[in-house]
C-alpha cells in the first residue's frame, strides 16, 4: 500500500481479510469517502421468505459449481423428471462409486413423454447424486458430481 | 372451472403484471423463466419457479416441451402466455388445450384465423366493415396488379399474405415502380413467409393508429373497451400509446361497433384489439391483436377495469357483464426503452447503477428493474412503462413533464431524452400525430 | 395574483409531493432543509434549496427566522407548510403575511380560532351542529362538575381547553374518581398549556373517527369533498385511513353538511378538515385541522381532485367551482412507519438496504425513501404511504393484500407485520372498527 | 496489510492513494467481493442538472472540511446576507493575512433585519475568505479558512 496505485494483490489481501473476518458486509465512511463491502449472496435468500419456496425438491446445499477442481457437475438440460433406471424393475444406470465411461448413460430425464438420456461428458468417478428418483427437475439442476478420471 | 394455479410463460414487466394479478384473485402463479433471468424481479418474487432453459429466447420463452414438462408437472390448470413469445402461436395454444390445461386467450382457431392478413380482409369486407381499397385474393401477375393499381389509385401497397408488424411490405408510386417492385416482393414473400401470394392495398398518407379494446367471453358477449390511439410509433414499434383516442363521439362509436362486429363475426374469446388505420373520418381495419397488448394499462385507468383478470375470468368460464363503461379520464402510456436514442436507438444493457422512478398522484408505473437489476441482452428492451392519468388529456401532460423531469435511470442508455423532447412538440401534445410522425420527427431533430 | 414561486417548509413525503405539484403547476419550488436531510429525496430534486439548521426541528423546520429570511432573499411569492411543524402556527401564518408572502392555509384569525377547543364547542353549539354533551364555559369548581356530569351521565372527560391530539384528556366513571380526578386535571392543564381551564364532556365508548375533507375559497365558496374513516388509530395517531367513510348515504350528507356549516361560521379559508367522532347514527364534531392532512391522498383517489394544487389555486384567488364530486371507488391509505410493532413501537432508524415497493395497477405510493437512504432519528417515523384503490372497498383490500405480500423494506423495522396481521382481521377487513379497537387488538395479540 | 484486521491507518492509506490519484469513484468486482469507493458529492452536482441550481453564490472549490490540520472553517450558523463590514462605508473587519483573536468580529450575517457578528472561536490568521461580500449564505455555507495559532 505504500505505491501510488491500489494493486490487485493488494485488493486480494483485502479480500482474505475480509474472508477471514467472516466479514459480509462493510461499510466505512471516513473524512469524506465511503468504503462499502459486500459478499455476493443469493437473491433468492435476501428477497424471499425461504419457507415458502416450493419449486423443486432442491436440497439446500446443492452445489452450482463444484469446489473441487477435480471434479464436476452434471446438470440438467431439460424440465422433467429424473429416473436413475430405465424401468421400474431394472438396476440404476449409476451408483455411487462407480466409474463411467465419457458418453456413458447416467440417468433418464422425461419431459412429455419422451426419454431423454443424459450421458457423462467425460470419464469420472460417481461422487455424488442430487435429485431423488422420480422427482422433477428443471434447466440447470444439479444431478451429479464426478471426479474426473485423466487418461494417460 | 375455478382456476387455483396459473403458469406464466412470460418475463418482465408483463410476468410481474399477470404475478399481481393472480395473487389478487387468490390464484398461485408458476413462473417459468430463463437462466439468464434468474435474478429477474418476476423470478425473485414468484414463490414457484422453474428453470426452462438457458442461453436465449429459442431455448428458454419458445422452448415448448420444457413449458409443458413444468406444466404437466406442477399440474397446472391454465397457461397465461402474456404478449410476444408464444401468445399468438395457435400450435401452441391448441398443444395446451390437448393437455386439459386451459390456454388463456382465444381459442386456436380463432387465433389461426386472424394470422393470415387477407382472411382477415375478407370476412371484414363480406360483413360490411371498411377496410382499406384492395384485393382480398392473391394477385397472379403483373397485368392484374396493374388493372387493380390503377382502380384504386397510387400511392398503393405491396403486401404478404402472411406478414404483419409492418414486414413484408412495399410502397409503389407510379406503374413504373410497380413493373420494377412487383417480382421482388413476389419473391420476398415467398422467401420470408414461404407462400409468394401477394395482395395490393390503397396506401394512405399519414394515417393514425387507432384500435379498439376488445373483451368477448364463452357465451356470445363481446364487448369494446374503448379505443386507443397508437399513432407514435418508430419501425412499427408503439412509443407512445394513449386512451381514449381523440375521434368525435360518432367516430367513436362506429369503429367501436365495428370492432365488436368483427370480433363476433370470427367468434371472438377473450381479449383482444382490433387495429384500424383513420384518415380524415374514415377508419379502415387492419388486423386483430389475438392477446393482452403492451399497452393495455391505459384502458385500465381509464374505465377502472382490470383486464388481465378479466382474461382469467373469461377463461374460467365466467360470463361478462360489461354496462356503463366510461371513460371520463384520459391516460398516457410512456414506453421506456434501454436504447440509445443518440446512436440510432442502438439497443443498451448493463447494470442500472442509480435508478429513481417518479410515483406520486396519477402515476402508475409497470416495471420489472430495480437499481443494482442487470439488464441482460437477450431479450426485449421494454424496461418500464409509465402511465400517467389526469382528469383531461392537458392535465396528463402536465404530470408527464414532472415524471420525465424526475426520473433518474443511470447506468445504462434509455429512450428518456426521446419522451422529453416529444413532450415539447406541437404535434404530441396537440395531437396532431400519425403513423410517420415520430420517423419525420427523428430525422428533423437529426437523432436519425 | 400568480403564484410563480413558493418556499416549502418542510421535508420528508410531503415536502416531495408539494414539490410535485407545484412542478404540475408550472411553479418554482425553493426547499429549505435541515443539515441531516441533505442526502434526502425531495433535497436532491428541488433545484433551488436552502439549509436553514443543524442538530434539530427546533433548530431547522422550526426557525422562522432562518426560514423567512430565506423566504425573503429569495422573493417567494408564497410558503407551503405541509403538516406538523408550523403549519397550524397562526403567529407563523402572520409574519409570513406580514412580509407580503401568501400563506398556503387559512388566515391567522381562522387558525387562531381553531386552536381553542372550547371555542369550537362554543361555535358549533351555537350554530345547531351536535357536539358532545358537556361545556362550552370552563367549569370553576367541584361542585359544578359534579353537577355537570350527573346531568350528562358517567362516563366523562375533563378536557384542557387547549389540548389536541389527544393530550390533555382524562377520563373518569364516577363520581369518586371526579372527586379525586378533577384537581390533578386542573393543574395538570395549567402545566400543559399555561391555563387551568377544564372542560367536561361525555366520554364515548368505542366510537368511530370520521372527518370531512373541506376546500373553501377566497369568496365564501365552501364545499365538503367526501368523508373518511379513521379510526385505526394507536396513541391518537392514525394508521389506516380510508375514503369514503362507511355510512348510510342520509348520514353522509348530514355529516357533511355540518362540517361546511362550521366552515362558514368561521370563514374558513383554503383546506381543511372537520373531524367527528361518530357513534350509532349521531355525528359529534371535535375539532377542524387547519392544514392538508397526512391522508389526503385517499380523498384524491376517490374523486380525481388533487387537493395540494387546489391549495395554491385558492391561495392565489381563484375562485373554486366543484359540482357533481363522485366517489365511485374506494381508496385506503396504509401508513408505513420507522417503528418496531414487536418492541413496543419503538422508532427505528439506519440505512434501508433492500427496498423493493410493490407498484402497479390501484397502487400508489407518496414516499421519499430510496434504496441506500439513512432514515434519520430526529423526525417522524413515517416512510412511506400506500395508497391502495378499487372500485369497491374489497377489491382495495385484495389489492392491499397482495401489496403487503410483495413489499420488501430490509435495514430498519417497520410496521409492515402491524398492517399484515391487520388484513386479516373481521374487524379491519369488515369494517367494524372504532377508536379503541388497535389498541385493544394490540392486546389481544401481545404485541404491546 | 498484514494483520487480521483492516486498522484506520490502513484505510487512511487508501484513502490517501486514491485522494491522490484523484480517484473519484472505484469500483471493484472480484472473487464474489465488491469493493466501491466515492467520495461525496454534493447532491446538487450528483443528481440534478447543474445549470439550473440557483441556490447561493457558493463556488465550485468550496470545503466544508479543512484538509489542513492546522486549519479549521468558519461556518455559517444562519440563512442571510453576508457582510464583510459594518456598514457600506467602514473597512472590512478582517482581511486575507490578518490575525485575529479569540472573539473578535469577522463578518456580519443580517437575518431578518438582525445584524449577527460571527466572530472567531479560536486566534489565527485569515487564509481565505468565500462568499462575496453581499451575497447570500446559508446554514454551514463556509465563510473562511483560519490557521490556528497556537499561544505559548
Amino acid at each position: 500500500m505504500k505505491n501510488k496505485e491500489i494493486t490487485p494483490k493488494e485488493i486480494k489481501e483485502i479480500i482474505q481479510i475480509a474472508k477471514e473476518n467472516k466479514i459480509k458486509e462493510f461499510n466505512l465512511e471516513l473524512e469524506g469517502l465511503k468504503i462499502y463491502f459486500k459478499f455476493e449472496e443469493d437473491s433468492l435468500n435476501s428477497m424471499n421468505p425461504p419457507s415458502n419456496t416450493e419449486k423443486t425438491n432442491k436440497k439446500e446445499e446443492e452445489p452450482t459449481t463444484s469446489s473441487n477442481p477435480n471434479t464436476f457437475i452434471v446438470k440438467s438440460p431439460l424440465v422433467g423428471v429424473f429416473y436413475r433406471k430405465p424401468n421400474p424393475n431394472a438396476k440404476p444406470y449409476v451408483e455411487v462409486g462407480d466409474v463411467v465411461e465419457k458418453g456413458q448413460t447416467l440417468c433418464i430425464i422425461e419431459t412429455m413423454k419422451i426419454m431423454n438420456e443424459i450421458q457423462a461428458e467425460k470419464k469420472g468417478k460417481v461422487l455424488r447424486i442430487f435429485p431423488e428418483d422420480s422427482s422433477m427437475v428443471e434447466v440447470e439442476t444439479p444431478l451429479f458430481e464426478l471426479e474426473e478420471i485423466y487418461e494417460d | 372451472m375455478k382456476i387455483r394455479k396459473v403458469l406464466i410463460a412470460n418475463r418482465g414487466e408483463i410476468a410481474l403484471r399477470i404475478i399481481r394479478a393472480l395473487r389478487e384473485l387468490d390464484i398461485e402463479p408458476v413462473l417459468v423463466y430463463a437462466y439468464e433471468d434468474r435474478d429477474a424481479l418476476p423470478t425473485q418474487l414468484a414463490k414457484t419457479k422453474i428453470c426452462i432453459g438457458k442461453g436465449g429466447v429459442k431455448d428458454s420463452y419458445l422452448n415448448i416441451p420444457n413449458i409443458m414438462s413444468a406444466a404437466t408437472l406442477l399440474k397446472v390448470d391454465a397457461i397465461h402466455p402474456g404478449y410476444g413469445f408464444l401468445s399468438e402461436n395457435p400450435m401452441f395454444a391448441r398443444i395446451v388445450e390437448d393437455h386439459g390445461i386451459k390456454f388463456i386467450g382465444p381459442t386456436p382457431e380463432a387465433m389461426q384465423q386472424l394470422k393470415n392478413k387477407a382472411n382477415v380482409r375478407k370476412i371484414a369486407s363480406s360483413i360490411g366493415i371498411p377496410i382499406l381499397p384492395g384485393t382480398t385474393e392473391p394477385i397472379e401477375n403483373l397485368d392484374i396488379a396493374k388493372k387493380v393499381a390503377k382502380e384504386i389509385g397510387y400511392p398503393i401497397m405491396l403486401k404478404a399474405a402472411t406478414g404483419g408488424g409492418g414486414k413484408g411490405i412495399r410502397v409503389v408510386n407510379n406503374e413504373e415502380e410497380l413493373v420494377r417492385l412487383f417480382p421482388i416482393a413476389k419473391s420476398e414473400a415467398k422467401a420470408s413467409f414461404g407462400k409468394d401470394a401477394i395482395y395490393i392495398e390503397k396506401y394512405l398518407e399519414n394515417p393514425r393508429h387507432i384500435e379498439v379494446q376488445i373483451a368477448g367471453d364463452e357465451y356470445g358477449n363481446v364487448y369494446a373497451i374503448g379505443t386507443r390511439e397508437c399513432s407514435i410509433q418508430r419501425n412499427h414499434q408503439k412509443v407512445i400509446e394513449e386512451a381514449p383516442a381523440q375521434l368525435k363521439e360518432s367516430e367513436t362509436l362506429k369503429i367501436m361497433e365495428d370492432a365488436i362486429k368483427f370480433a363476433k363475426a370470427i367468434k371472438y374469446t377473450n381479449l383482444g384489439t382490433v387495429e384500424f388505420l383513420y384518415l380524415n373520418g374514415q377508419h379502415y381495419l387492419m388486423e386483430m391483436n389475438a392477446r393482452i397488448q403492451v399497452e393495455h394499462p391505459v384502458t385500465e385507468e381509464t374505465t377502472g377495469l382490470d383486464l388481465v383478470k378479466m382474461q382469467i375470468q373469461i377463461a374460467q368460464g365466467e360470463k361478462i357483464l360489461l354496462k356503463d363503461i366510461k371513460t371520463t379520464t384520459h391516460a398516457i402510456e410512456f414506453r421506456i426503452n434501454a436504447e440509445d436514442p443518440f446512436d440510432n436507438f442502438k439497443p443498451s444493457f448493463g447494470k442500472i447503477s442509480n435508478l429513481h422512478l417518479p410515483l406520486g398522484r396519477n402515476v402508475r408505473i409497470d416495471s420489472h428493474i430495480f437499481e443494482g437489476y442487470t439488464v441482460p441482452p437477450f431479450f426485449d428492451s421494454l424496461l418500464a412503462k409509465f402511465i400517467i392519468k389526469g382528469n383531461t388529456r392537458e392535465e396528463a401532460l402536465k404530470t408527464a413533464k414532472r415524471v420525465f423531469e424526475e426520473v433518474r435511470i443511470e447506468g445504462i442508455k434509455t429512450n428518456i431524452p426521446l419522451h422529453r423532447k416529444l413532450l415539447e412538440t406541437e404535434e404530441f401534445t396537440k395531437n396532431k400525430v400519425h403513423t410517420k410522425f415520430l420517423e419525420e420527427f427523428l430525422k428533423e431533430i437529426k437523432l436519425v
